[in-house]
């Protein structure tokens, strides 16, 4: 009996404390999986957010830092320039990031950081319990916005992809997402991708994951996979929003 | 059990509807005249890991909204019984999940150990989350620490904020408990 | 000045976390807008009003941080309205600067913190760790904020009433300085209809809604010119503070005529104490409560009043933090009690003390 | 040779995801809970292909494909 | 002898504190102007930042709040909320706006508030004494990148008006200069375009004016007017970015 | 433990303004990055440091804010490197939830507040209305930073080096305070080589590097488990600080012996007192000087005696602030000095006690 | 009657911008300082045809534009 | 005037190189091992207004860096005359810039005035920068307070850190004010 394919050796063989199919759970075996294939783990510096994945060095074989909430990029910014040699990654949720940390990623990508970031965009504040995020969908219920979001007085669902892909400086800019095995496999090659960039020195580079929050959404797992396809798909276009390479 | 401060735990995993009981019974309380102070162990910000309420009921006013010893227990599945049973008073009356807790690999206990087959019971009614009310039953049943019609108006009041028409199943399952208790 | 809880007739008896009392109250207050963002274990609030302020088409919005946020606090309320905000402590640092700004603005606004353990991130439990920040003021300058520290569910609902009222009267930031076990408690409450605590508050002539028939209003914090533009500001600010001082310091005692000990506490730990003072009252030991509902203005005047009562009384202070609200107590009892006889006993850190653990520290004291 | 997958029951949380993928129908739950709780699921080792789907899905990392000979589990 | 044209009626007669040749006093008669053609000096409502245009209220006669440094448009936005019948007027300069306030603005923005926005972007922080903005030209020599800007470690300015534009619920948005009669003309026509937009509901309107900082520049008045035409223009192109009525 | 503020040979006497010293001690001593926002009356540092970190070869960057740059430092501190950011008052608010976490991270950074006129944008002038926030913790929980404060531009110049030494070897924030006048204050100093406080200093082998060859390093704040986790972190950090206290409490005294009134002040105040005092020594008055060079932790020990020495002596504190540090001198003089022998002189909001004006207020005690 | 261009040199802070737009080369600096220490410019009431590009650069509202009916200033 | 501390204030308008003389006194003084310390009134957050710098020299400790009652003045514009001159102890010697501040005009004072024509005679000198040190030359004649080589040794130092090249013209400015005072 051979084994083809088991836990990626860079993470935890222990259970995580993410809810029963969250989509943090499949990002981290893709990361595990990357840094394995890369043989970088020794030499990585992973920011933590504050969010569902804030304890991220109980999964992760790596050194972790945990950020206030919204500022990794600014305390990667520093890591990745003291020392400049190691492979630094950011990881956010989309409260962290498009909501508190926005002028913190949008600098740091206009700065043109060479850092790889991992931008998890479940529609929601998963961590607090299922408040609206700046990329809650336009009608979707979230316990802030208990008659679905609307866009008159709350905007609509912002596009961090889009956005990003004004400043000069971000070099790779891809959304992805992980509703089916496809999505999957092509969320790796991206995690890949932007990975690999920074190790070639090529700059700021970003995935964005579409993500389930089955308990922050009140579905089951399964409908959560759905709503990605069905919904989050639509107004979030799957796809390469810039590569300068 | 009515005249001292009556201070109840209710454990299982989250969605065991844990702290809808906790509702239910500061509701109740409120019918019956009594204080009550609920307190339930709130939305962590990271997931996992079991629920738990605490209930305080008295006639007299409730200082200390923290409670060290139960002297009352509603468990719901086998982590929280491993996990809580020790901090329960000996000699309390626990009422337990038997259909998610093996008492024959159960670590042994100084209490008084009512078994309800909960979640059995509440598939069979058609519905597994109904599995917290039918211990709520048993629970007044061998305590008798509220008048069941306490109870029931407690329970109007608890389902009114949500769905009116899950009341009435519940109502069933609570009368079950209570009925499973000679 | 007393707090108003009167209980009225259109009173209804209601089971609610304190977290969600706070809104109901700011609703019933005439609070028009509520401007926040999502953290343990404060959400309650924000999610209790983003149902019931659209239900009342009230000012709802989910601001995009905390800095915004509390920046919102200070536009509305330069606009005129009754404003809040609520958070817990990281996100009460994240507003700091705004804070500043509003005191310096003479701005009144409500600012909920459900106190979690510290520093950092530390964890959610409850905590008592941000007293110095919230009675000193976190943020820049010579300023104070009023802070009012309820105990109850009953209480987060009138003083939420209350604190809109002080804050139009006397024009400050009102603290409400509560925690992750009063936010959270489920407790039954009357829920009384809004009793004003003021007759009259000053019309607020000073609101800016476009300058239609009178001089353009403004509303600013800098002050150029030092001697008789910033320091006249500060000095005036001194003057409310003081007045405010000479009116308003609340406080509750239980059982402290003929205390040898008196123990000092506030929100969830004065009900943690009480459990255990009952108890050595119970065995005939003379302990009593000093329980603060102003934690600034401190009511230093009634603490030295009992000291002077009470020969040879010992104070034990109960914080679940390191021992911050302890300063307040000897600065007020400087000249009256010696320091040894102030005691201290707390937890750091989003942890609390529990009934016995209270009991067993006073009867260290009483065997000692 | 045949490829097959296999799963870690105590880690698995109950979420179905891997139900959804299977292409062959070889996964079903198990009508029992494990240690946490949770409705652990059970994979029909007749059906399984290997394909490697669940491994893929599995937020929780169940899953280990392995290559076996016999047909032992 | 008939006045034709003088200082406008809104705006006070007293000399303003800004420097010899600033832009700000160009673009402070423009809004004079507008404000008088409108008739809406008594409904205005004017968030003045913190930087050269902090002590507006001594130069317009309307309501003015003074905002902390970059939240003006968390201010405006509750202003609006709260008196959704008046008008709001934010004023902001490029530190104020694309730096400290960048997650202000954006979120305003999305949100799509009824307000309008004046963005001074002189690509300097005038007020205390000429550092780096995040517009700041490559190789513009300040304070505090006293070599010139590299791309290199501080990214490339940000162009506003470009960034705005991915986000549906701007409604409006034009980037205008006030370096020669032409385009100080053109850029009123953005301003009253920009104030008619909100007082029509139309939503989030915005003018980018390219200002004169010569103190900040160290250069003198008429060499700043050149600077903007000869090397700010190539960077910040002139013209409507936005325009969904 | 004294400062070390040796005068090495490689010295050179050198004018800078205090804001400048303060950059080039940093780089003296090793500071590899540099985070800030502009902001007066501070700004000089960081155009200092533009043009001298360049030539070095070192870190600079302006940050996009101040919230973005302390988390620079707290990124840069947690991957080993010595760090530094300064703001003034507005901006140092901001910071807070960036200090908090810094503090319960156990970073070593280096934090310099040129302190104006507040509450919010207030003016620029030179103020000591921070003092609350630096030494109590404007943010949240319980934590406390090494607080310093120079006086003079030689001191800006050692305090920042001393600064450094002492983060790194307590892991603690260490800030400096100093203000308006003494930022932009122009006097020769010695500029000498770094010259180091400690032998050795603990190795950083809990800093962010890549794990290659050992186990995972993690830096956080978060502790879930309330009871064996933060609230032993707390404790921990209250160990920590209680050695700081202990070990480092600078102070200088000048004319105390036999003096009948002493004034207690720092930073810009305790030179203008120091003229006034002089002035009335020459007229034969026995006025002395504590001067204060540690803020936090504050000097109680080496008062109190000097208290116990003097008998009847009066105390006098002088503040830029409405008085805050007073209540350090109050709890520090408790059951030594009655509180009514503390008098206090201060002015609030950006504007300071002159010579001329402390002179009188001596005067006034003095024939009371 | 002619438009003319009238400035209020107490005002004027010499940034001289008038003088780079005015078509007719009316205006030059008089080489004096105001009361503020600014060296104000002066208008060439001849060359002046009152088009109003000073005016509308002047960063002070210096300017105020007239029609006259005769040649007084 | 050499024996005890003296205060010197230095006002003109933004520009006229105020803070330059306050920096190249406070040079000349750590050439002639004096003490000195200097505070300008910085660059204001908002613009305007006239700059000041205020220059403490004294053989001993200096200790409050706030000079309430400067005892001798360069001036060099008529509102910093204006909005000064009363600060300054009487019978002080006031150095004013004659080019910019026509006496006849400004308010009475008893002080020591000395006219400079320094602006006039920068523009004839070919740069109206060094109006200053031509202040500066006169005021160092009048007062005696340093050596003139420690002033020309200051002023190397100060421009050293600027472009050197401007040492030549200031140390000829600087010469012209010295020996326009008798
Ligand atoms: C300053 C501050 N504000 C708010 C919070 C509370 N908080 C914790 S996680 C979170 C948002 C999490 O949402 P997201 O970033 O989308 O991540 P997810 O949990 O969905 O993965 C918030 C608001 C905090 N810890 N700190
Ligand atoms: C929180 C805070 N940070 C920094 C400052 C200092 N500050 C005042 S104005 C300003 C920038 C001004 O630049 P800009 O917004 O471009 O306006 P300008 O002065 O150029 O018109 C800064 C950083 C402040 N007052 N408050
Ligand atoms: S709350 Fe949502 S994001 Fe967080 S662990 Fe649960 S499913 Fe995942
Ligand atoms: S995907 Fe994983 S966790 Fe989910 S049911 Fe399948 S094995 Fe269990
Ligand atoms: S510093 Fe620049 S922006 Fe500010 S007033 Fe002067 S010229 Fe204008
Ligand atoms: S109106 Fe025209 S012609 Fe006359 S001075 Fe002004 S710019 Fe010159």
């Amino acid at each position: 009996m051979n084994i083809i394919k088991t836990q990626p050796k860079s993470i935890t063989t222990d259970s995580t404390k993410y809810c029963p199919g969250c989509g943090h759970g499949i990002i981290l075996r893709l990361i595990g999986e990357v840094v394995d294939e890369l043989g970088i783990r020794e030499r990585m510096i992973l920011t933590a957010p504050v969010g569902c994945a804030v304890v991220l060095y109980d999964y992760i074989f790596c050194d972790v830092v945990e950020c206030a909430h919204g500022r990794a990029p600014a305390v990667g910014t520093a890591i990745k320039r003291v020392h400049p040699d190691k492979f630094v990654l950011i990881y956010q949720g989309d409260g962290d990031l498009a909501a508190i940390g926005m002028a913190e990623i949008i600098h740091a990508a206009n700065r043109g950081e060479n850092m790889s970031v991992i931008f998890v965009n479940n529609a929601t504040y998963g961590m607090t319990g299922g408040q609206m995020a700046p990329t809650t969908l336009i009608g979707q219920k979230t316990t802030t916005s208990p008659s679905g979001r609307t866009v008159k007085g709350m905007g609509k669902p912002i596009r961090v992809c889009e956005l990003l892909a004004t400043l000069e400086e971000t070099k790779y800019l891809e959304r992805t997402s992980i509703n089916s095995v496809r999505n999957i496999n092509k969320t790796k090659a991206a995690i890949r991708k932007v990975f690999q960039n920074q190790l070639n020195g090529i700059g700021f580079s970003m995935v964005e994951v579409l993500s389930m929050c089955p308990v922050g959404w009140k579905v089951p797992p399964i409908e959560a996979v759905q709503f990605i396809e069905e919904q989050m798909l639509n107004y979030f276009p799957l796809g390469v929003y810039k590569d300068t390479e | 059990m009515s005249d001292k401060e009556i201070n109840i735990l209710i454990a299982g995993f989250g969605g065991q509807g844990v702290i809808l009981v906790g509702n239910v019974l500061a509701y109740s309380c409120i019918d019956a005249g009594k204080n009550v102070c609920a307190m339930a162990s709130y939305g962590a910000e990271v997931r996992g890991g079991t629920a738990k309420a605490l209930i305080s009921i008295s006639d007299y006013e409730i200082d200390s909204p923290i409670i060290e010893r139960p002297n009352l227990a509603i468990i719901m599945n086998a982590p929280s019984f491993i996990k809580y049973i020790d901090t329960i008073l000996p000699g309390s009356p626990v009422i337990i999940n038997s259909s998610m807790i093996d008492m024959d690999k159960a670590p042994k206990s100084k209490h008084d150990i009512v078994k309800v087959d909960a979640t059995n019971f509440a598939i069979r009614m058609g519905n597994i989350k109904v599995a917290n009310i039918v211990m709520l039953g048993a629970m007044i049943k061998k305590t008798g620490i509220l008048e069941p019609q306490s109870v029931t108006n407690g329970m109007k009041r608890a389902f009114y904020k949500g769905k009116k028409g899950l009341y009435y199943i519940n109502e069933s399952a609570f009368k079950a408990g209570y009925d499973m208790i000679a | 000045m007393a707090e108003n809880n009167d209980t009225g007739s259109d009173t209804k008896r209601v089971l609610m976390k304190g977290n969600e009392a706070v809104g109901e109250a700011a609703i019933k207050a005439g609070c028009l807008c509520y401007f926040a963002y999502p953290i343990t274990p404060q959400t309650e609030t924000p999610e209790y009003l983003a149902k019931r302020m659209e239900q009342e088409n009230l000012i709802f919005l989910q601001a995009e941080s905390e800095v915004a946020a509390i920046n919102m606090v200070f536009g509305a309320s330069a606009a005129g309205a009754r404003v809040m905000t609520s958070s817990s402590s990281p996100g009460i640092s994240l507003k700091q600067e705004g804070i500043s700004y509003i005191a310096g603005g003479e701005l009144p606004c409500v600012i909920i913190n459900v106190v979690r353990g510290g520093p950092g991130l530390g964890n959610i439990e409850a905590a008592q760790a941000d007293y110095f920040q919230s009675t000193r003021g976190g943020g820049h300058g010579d300023y104070r904020c009023i802070v009012l520290a309820p105990n109850s569910v009953q209480e987060c609902y009138d003083m939420v009433m209350n604190a809109f009222d002080l804050a139009d009267f006397y024009r400050v930031p009102v603290i409400i300085q509560s925690d992750g076990i009063i936010g959270q408690l489920v407790e039954p409450f009357d829920m009384h209809p809004y009793k004003p605590m003021f007759e009259k508050l000053p019309p607020k002539t000073w609101a800016l809604t476009g300058c239609a028939g009178r001089k353009p209003n403004v509303v600013r914090t800098l002050y150029l010119n030092p001697a008789n533009g910033l320091e006249m500001h500060n000095r005036k600010l001194e003057e409310r503070y003081k007045k405010i001082h000479s009116e308003l310091r609340w406080s509750e005692t239980y059982n402290c005529d003929d205390a040898d000990i008196i123990v000092i506490a506030y929100g969830a730990t004065s009900r943690i104490a009480k459990s255990a003072i009952k108890k050595h009252n119970t065995n005939g030991v003379k302990v009593g409560l000093f329980r603060l509902k102003t934690l600034w203005p401190w009511p230093d005047v009634e603490l030295v009043e009992i000291a002077k009562k009470n020969k040879d009384v010992k104070f034990l202070v109960i914080e679940m933090s390191m021992g911050q609200m302890l300063e307040d107590v000897q600065l007020s009892l400087m000249d009256v009690v010696p320091k040894k006889d102030i005691l201290f006993y707390g937890m750091g850190g989003g942890w609390n003390p529990t009934p016995d653990g209270v009991y067993e520290k006073i009867s260290e004291i009483i065997n000692k | 040779m045949a490829k097959k997958a296999q799963v870690n029951l105590e880690k698995c949380k109950g979420c179905d995801l891997c139900i959804g993928v299977c292409p062959t129908g070889a996964i079903h739950r198990s009508g029992t809970s494990n240690k946490k709780g949770y409705n652990y699921i059970e994979i029909n080792f007749e059906k399984c292909n290997g394909c490697g789907a669940c491994y893929i899905i599995c937020p929780d990392c169940c899953f280990t494909l392995i290559e076996t000979t016999g047909s032992a589990r």
